[in-house]
């Protein structure tokens, strides 16, 4: 609790929001807070200033392109995407987001506070690496649109730089994905994690692993392909209180293959 | 929209609708909304039980959304109307869900019951007859260390049968 | 925790000793650095603001070489001051010939305490593990840049 | 007096009871006075409270887990804006003595005072405390405090705090050694002479953790300068022990200590220890002239508080017959009290009130040791000391079971203590009041459908998983003796137990009662109504029950507080006292208004006293209370009653034989069985617990509802700690699960279907035939422990031996059997 004093602005628009960010060394992006607020409060970090986004209307919603794409608004809450018709269109993404922490974080967390905080155990940042994703990123100086592939950094570090916002997440079409967790308790937090998908290539995610998601295209998705590109891939996870390095080394490949699996047998 | 237009401050005045009154306030930006529940405004029956988020005594509904107070700060809750465990009960007379966590013992020490009544309360209100897995599923960001939940599971079904009646 | 590994420069022995003995290029290694007082060969001063997303942590960095042998093998202490968290780093980098150049044995034995560390080793291990790769990244351009400059050519003659 | 119920039996699929007669309120599921307050958020717990020009006060912690402090700098935060004041271990030390030690040398040496000096010890130990207008500014002032540390080594593992290697961190003890101890009862080689097999057991390891109450500790102190009186509203749910500690520290009378509580947030033992933060406050109160509110926020809690004993038990033999009959054992038990003995070494003799189990073994020895680490000072926890040593029992059970090939119900059943032993005394002078341990084995057994269970078993491999189903069973031995202390330290003037409740009726006829407990959701101000109501003869309605605790009442005595399962004896039996007392006043009052009738002619009911055999002749109680408070002129001389009565419940005990160590050290014994039914994922060690049974007694229950929910949320803990709770330091000393990110609590998804069951043996020895209850002895980490390990039976038999259990162990015990689990040895005696 108590956190160190900051200043706090509330934009009305994503210009004045850029603009705030830009001129203001040391301050930060203010989006649904259920990971930031906790970090505040530690004062494991503390920004100078908290830009709040919640007025943004620009940064929410979700579009149903006729080509199946998906664009949806960082500001979007994981309620909103569980709820939503035109998600239904990429259906692991309700999936995931229902198992997310909370319903009070669930209400107020948003699909792109997770992925620019990509805490190493979130949900959404291997999935949105194995779907493929594409985030549309906003400085004063214009847009540019990085993939998933090279938008995670490190632990809170993404390529969202100072002065920018991440303003779109777009999602291609395709149905045949998996997610597959070992969690602490029923739906708590990742102790690892992999995403799967197969339209198209396989790509699978693995998260918990190192600081940002693993990436990982094995030639199919039968279990011993899919085990060989894990051990092949030169992992060295973190240990901690809930995982050895070498547990989660295998966890890895065990959520790998049940996330292929789940994956290539959706149609 | 005017006041929203971003000067970047470290404190402002706040005007927000608790159970149906009006508070009007100076607050720090670095205030959490909880704090401000508790301390300034002094309805001291929201909790708090941890400092990252994941107990869920602080839980309050702000215009219609559950939300855990402890994740937001007073600043955001501007101009929304909030509901507390201070105003479940109608002058005197227990809410249902008030009622039934009585009758099933759903309650011993009683500091997570305000925020696990609020959870409550916004479940029955997007969904009337959960079932046992969808109770579960509503009051998973509630910590209770008293009562092991069973009990609270069979008040909250219960309270959705009477108020069906 | 313990990070270590090898990297092999393509550099002589004595250019990538020199800039491992020199405080400045040193300094121009570690991420986030603001400003930083060199106070003798051994001992230098960083104030260094490591970049996090949400929001970088302040820290006030000692350095003090406790152990060398010339062109060889170097042991330095580190002790780190923030508010948000302290850190003590024993680190040691042991240097030989290869066919490509210079190899450096490296490890760092890191100890993070302090409220940063309430956020759980999830947090930490990799942040210290990118912190480590940000530096020998820029160790890499030091070296190419002290081999590049006539001082290192100089150095190489020697 | 009041009509009395005959006992019965129900059975349904998901609970059974066994019940003694019952009253027209005893017996009852009364709905409870404490819930209208709470569910509307009306309770007041501690950080409620706020004063006029109250300061809040922030402590400084240490980052290291062993230093020397070099130099302590407190002008920067003192010359903030907003800052009152702060205080250092210097100015601690200078005003206060250091708290008083219960062990005897070397652990009688620590000095030890209420903020660090010259030292810390553990990561999150206080060292300033700074006080300031709001709780931000307390915060940020904190961080402008400047402390130079010189780091040492820490000591973060028991088994080696004794090595030559390892730093000290009390130089006054000399060592890391506190506490030692030898017990030994019974013929320990006559045993091992008569065995067919000796069992031994290199390593059994009980894990650190706590309850967690979702309140955190706290308090609002005022000093009165003109009485010099402290009134100190705190959570601490054991004022007695509290006072004993702060007024010899603070030189001062303990009635100059005055304490406050109305709600309590849960305790379960860990708010017992909060004296030295208490020690703070008051003396900020007095120096700042100003009211101190201090909140421990979650972290702070995890860093620094009550953690439950950890607990090694190493060269465990066994000394048992081929048909399983245990004959007796042999272990050397090492506790890891953390930095500091703030109620140890209690814990190296709490444990005995246990000595066998449930189990008639009569040859036993246990070599004691308790030494000191780098890590949170223990403090009690919901069974206290018990749960390690009814673990330690359990996991001999199902080894034994498992090495001999044996049935471990069949030898739960062949060695449980029978019914036709009750009341039988252990081999170290206990004596377990009552109960039927293998009806209820019976029950539980029953409850999870034993007789199916290998179906289930084949059910769950068809879908990939491995089942397991394990008992375990468990005693709440309740009502201190508090003479066992002097097994500790023989100096120590202490025995017996007391507990205080007054009774009155007032000027207008209310019936007013004050406790001497600090409940922490047990419901005592409804289960004192209900006794009373049966007593008085009148609606629990009509029974005012005050709330909370007031060292200032008259209601409070050497041991008050709530704790250690004692309440339903010495509460109620306080209570019933007191009710007595009244109804016999009334009747005497009673008899002269009604003409001189005699009392034996007279009864209490419906709030009147009458005649027994004319009920129209009613004196009703409004004016008994009338007469004798404000209406009293010509009323006999002799007629000795005030209507305000007080008593004083004191359980028949005896001083130990110090000698022997040997006598009775608790009056109540509830037992618990349970049945654990676990789902293993063999790929990922992942499990969850699929079914589980929970039978209880503690004889006759005053109210069932709140006896369950006891029962309910002591199996909950059980379960979250033998699944995920760990207080899990580094080598450095860092604790890796410092809030609940880490440190996982159970919730809403994670519980089982849970089945009870309730038998009631009245305890022959308390006034109301109830037993102290509640902590339940941990009987789920116990089952669940050997649910594992059968369910490993032939995927690599690795035998459980560690009380934490999370995925990463159940898999390694999948993974590499023979070092992850115990390691046993079966040799023919």
């Amino acid at each position: 609790m108590l956190l160190r004093e900051v200043e706090y602005a509330k934009p009305s628009s994503v210009a004045q929001a850029l603009a705030i960010l830009s001129e203001n060394d040391g301050a930060r992006a203010l989006a649904g807070g259920q990971t930031l607020i906790n970090v505040m409060k530690a004062r494991a970090a503390s920004p100078d200033a908290l830009v709040d986004l919640s007025g943004l209307e620009e940064l929410r919603g979700i579009e149903l392109g006729a080509d199946g794409t998906l664009s949806i608004g960082p500001m979007t809450t994981y309620t909103e995407l569980v709820g939503s018709a035109e998600a239904k269109a990429r259906p692991i993404l309700g999936e995931v987001c229902a198992q997310i922490a909370d319903v009070q974080v669930r209400n107020r967390g948003t699909i792109g506070g997770n992925l620019c905080s990509n805490d190493p155990t979130n949900h959404l940042p291997p999935l949105m690496v194995s779907i493929g994703a594409q985030l549309t990123i906003a400085g004063r100086g214009g847009e540019r649109v990085v993939s998933a592939d090279e938008f995670f950094l490190g632990v809170y570090l993404t390529a969202v730089g100072p002065g920018e916002l991440l303003t779109k997440i777009t999602l291609p079409a395709g149905k045949r994905d998996g997610f597959a967790a070992v969690t602490l308790g029923v739906d708590g937090t990742c102790i690892a994690s992999a995403a799967a998908s197969v339209n198209g290539s396989l790509r699978i995610a693995l998260g918990c692993v190192d600081a940002t998601p693993v990436l990982l295209q094995p030639a199919s998705a039968d279990e011993g392909a899919v085990r060989e590109a894990v051990r092949g891939a030169g992992l060295f996870p973190p240990a901690d209180v809930h995982a050895s390095s070498e547990y989660r080394m295998h966890l890895a490949e065990v959520l790998a293959v049940r996330a292929a699996r789940q994956a290539s047998e959706r149609s | 929209m005017s006041e929203n237009a971003a000067p970047v401050s470290s404190s402002r005045q706040i005007a927000v609708t608790i159970n149906g009154t009006l508070y009007e306030r100076e607050v720090e930006a670095r205030k959490l909304l909880i704090h401000f529940i508790r301390d300034d405004v002094d309805l001291t029956g929201s909790h708090i039980g941890c400092d990252t988020g994941n107990c869920g005594a602080c839980s309050v509904i702000v215009d219609g959304t559950l939300v855990k107070s402890c994740m937001m700060l007073a600043v955001q809750a501007d101009g929304s109307s909030i509901e507390t465990v201070e105003g479940l009960a109608d002058d005197g007379e227990l809410a249902a869900l008030q009622q039934a966590f009585s009758d099933h013992h759903a309650l011993q020490c009683g500091y997570c019951t305000p925020g696990m009544l609020m959870s409550a309360t916004a479940l029955l209100r997007t969904n009337a007859h959960p079932s046992e897995a969808e109770i579960r599923k509503g009051l998973q960001g509630n910590i209770c260390r008293c009562t092991g939940y069973w009990n609270i599971f069979e008040a909250v079904k219960t309270a959705s049968e009477r108020v069906a009646k | 925790m313990i990070v270590e590994g090898e990297r092999t420069f393509d550099a002589a022995r004595a250019t990538v000793w020199k800039v491992l003995s020199d405080p400045a290029s040193m300094a121009a290694t570690m991420p986030g650095v603001e400003s930083f007082d060199i106070h003798d060969a051994r001992r230098w001063t960083a104030n260094v603001k490591i970049p996090l997303g949400l929001g970088g942590l302040k820290m006030k960095i000692d350095m003090d070489k406790t152990e060398e042998r010339e062109l060889e093998y170097a042991a330095m202490q580190i002790k780190g001051q923030g508010v948000g968290a302290m850190m003590n780093m024993v680190t040691t980098f042991e240097l030989s010939d290869v066919a490509e150049g210079t190899k450096m044995k490296w490890s760092a034995d890191v100890k993070i305490a302090g409220p940063v560390g309430s956020m759980g080793q999830r947090v930490l291990q990799p942040i210290v593990n990118q912190q480590v790769q940000h530096v020998l990244g820029a160790l890499d351009k030091q070296v190419q840049d002290a081999r590049d400059s006539p001082q290192g050519a100089g150095a190489e003659k020697d | 007096m009041s009509a009395t119920t005959d006992s019965s039996t129900t059975i349904a699929p998901d609970r059974v009871e066994i019940l003694a007669p019952r009253e027209p309120y005893k017996g009852q599921n009364v709905p409870r006075k404490e819930d209208r307050r709470l569910v509307q958020g009306q309770g007041v717990f501690v950080d409620d409270i706020k004063r006029h020009g109250m300061g809040y006060v922030h402590f400084v912690r240490s980052p290291y887990a062993h230093a020397h402090i070099t130099a302590i700098d407190v002008s920067k935060a003192e010359s903030m804006k907003g800052v009152y004041g702060t205080l250092t271990g210097e100015e601690v030390a200078s005003l206060t003595d250091p708290f008083f030690q219960l062990s005897t040398p070397p652990g009688a040496h620590l000095k030890d005072y209420a903020l660090a000096l010259g030292k810390v010890r553990y990561v999150g130990e206080a060292i300033v405390a700074v006080v300031a207008e709001t709780r931000e500014l307390a915060r940020d002032a904190s961080e402008l405090v400047e402390v130079e540390y010189e780091p040492l080594d820490a000591v973060t593992d028991a088994r080696h705090a004794l090595d030559e290697s390892k730093p000290v961190l009390h130089e006054d003890s000399g060592s890391n050694l506190m506490w030692e101890g030898v017990y030994e009862w019974g013929d320990l080689d006559a045993a091992f002479a008569e065995a067919d097999k000796v069992v031994k057991i290199d390593e059994l390891h009980f894990h650190r953790f706590n309850s967690t109450p979702l309140e955190t500790d706290g308090a609002l102190v005022e000093f009165n300068r003109g009485t010099g009186q402290w009134t100190i509203h705190t959570n601490n749910q054991f004022p007695g022990f509290a006072q004993i500690m702060m007024g010899p520290a603070m030189r001062c009378g303990l009635d100059k200590l005055r304490f406050v509580t109305q709600d309590i947030g849960g305790g379960f033992g860990n708010k017992i220890t909060s004296h030295p933060q208490l020690v703070v406050c008051c003396l900020l109160a007095r120096k700042l002239r100003r009211p101190v509110q201090w909140t421990e926020w979650r972290t702070d809690f995890h860093m620094s508080m009550s953690h439950g004993n950890e607990r090694w038990f190493h060269d465990t033999e066994v000394a048992v017959k081929s048909d399983g009959t245990l004959l007796g054992f042999r272990t050397k038990a090492l506790d890891d009290a953390g930095a500091w003995l703030r109620y140890e070494p209690l814990g190296g003799v709490i444990w005995a009130q246990v000595t066998p189990g449930m189990y008639r073994w009569r040859h036993i020895r246990l070599e004691f040791t308790q030494v000191a680490t780098n890590k949170a000072p223990v403090s009690p926890n919901r069974g206290y000391s018990r749960m390690q040593h009814l673990w330690f029992t359990e996991r001999i059970i199902d080894i034994v079971a498992h090495e001999l090939g044996l049935d471990p119900i069949e030898v739960r059943k062949r060695n449980y203590i029978r019914v036709e032993d009750m009341p039988y005394e252990t081999p170290n002078g206990c004596v377990y009041d009552s109960g039927d341990y293998a009806q209820m084995l019976d029950v539980a057994t029953e409850l999870i459908g034993w007789p199916g269970i290998e179906e289930k078993r084949l059910d769950a491999a068809a879908r990939g998983k491995l089942l397991g189903v394990g008992i375990g069973s468990t005693l709440d031995s309740g009502t201190n003796n508090f003479g066992q202390s002097r097994m500790i330290n023989p100096e120590l003037q202490f025995s017996g137990n007391n507990e205080v409740a007054t009774v009155k009726l007032d000027i207008f006829g209310e019936i007013v009662v004050t406790l001497g407990t600090t409940p922490q959701g047990q419901g005592h101000e409804t289960t004192a109504g209900q006794v009373v109501a049966d007593i008085l003869g009148c609606s629990v309605d009509d029974v005012h029950v005050r709330a909370g605790h007031d060292s200032y009442w008259n209601s409070h005595a050497g041991f008050s507080g709530t704790y250690a399962s004692q309440f339903a004896v010495t509460g109620l039996g306080a209570v019933k006292g007191a009710a007595d007392m009244l109804a016999e006043e009334i009747k005497r009052l009673g008899s002269v208004i009604l003409g001189g009738v005699p009392v034996e002619a007279l009864e209490l009911a419906e709030g009147t006293v009458r005649i027994k055999d004319n009920p129209e002749a009613a004196l009703p109680f409004m004016a008994c209370g009338a007469i004798i408070n404000a209406n009293n002129a010509g009323l006999p001389e002799d007629l000795d009653v005030t209507l305000n009565c007080r008593y004083v419940y004191r359980p028949p005990f005896e001083v130990p034989d110090l000698e022997r160590k040997f006598g009775n050290l608790t009056l109540t014994y509830a037992a618990q069985v349970h049945a654990a039914v676990v789902e293993i994922d063999p790929e990922t060690g992942y499990y969850e617990v699929v079914d589980y049974a929970a039978v209880d007694d503690c004889g006759t229950r005053i109210n069932p509802q709140i006896v369950e929910g006891q029962v309910m949320g002591a199996t909950a803990h059980g379960l979250g700690g033998v699944m995920h709770e760990i207080f899990e330091y580094d080598e450095d000393g860092n604790l890796l699960t410092p809030n609940f990110y880490d440190y996982h609590v159970p919730h809403a998804l994670d519980m089982p279907p849970l089945k009870t069951g309730f038998v009631e043996s009245p305890s022959p020895f308390t006034s109301l035939g109830t037993k102290g209850m509640g902590e339940g002895g941990g009987a789920g980490i116990h089952a669940v422990c050997a649910a594992i390990q059968d369910a490993l039976r032939g995927h690599g038999d690795a035998i459980v031996s560690d009380s934490s259990n999370p995925y990463r162990r159940v898999w390694e015990m999948l993974d590499h059997p023979d070092t992850a689990g115990a390691r046993v040895q079966v040799v023919d005696a």
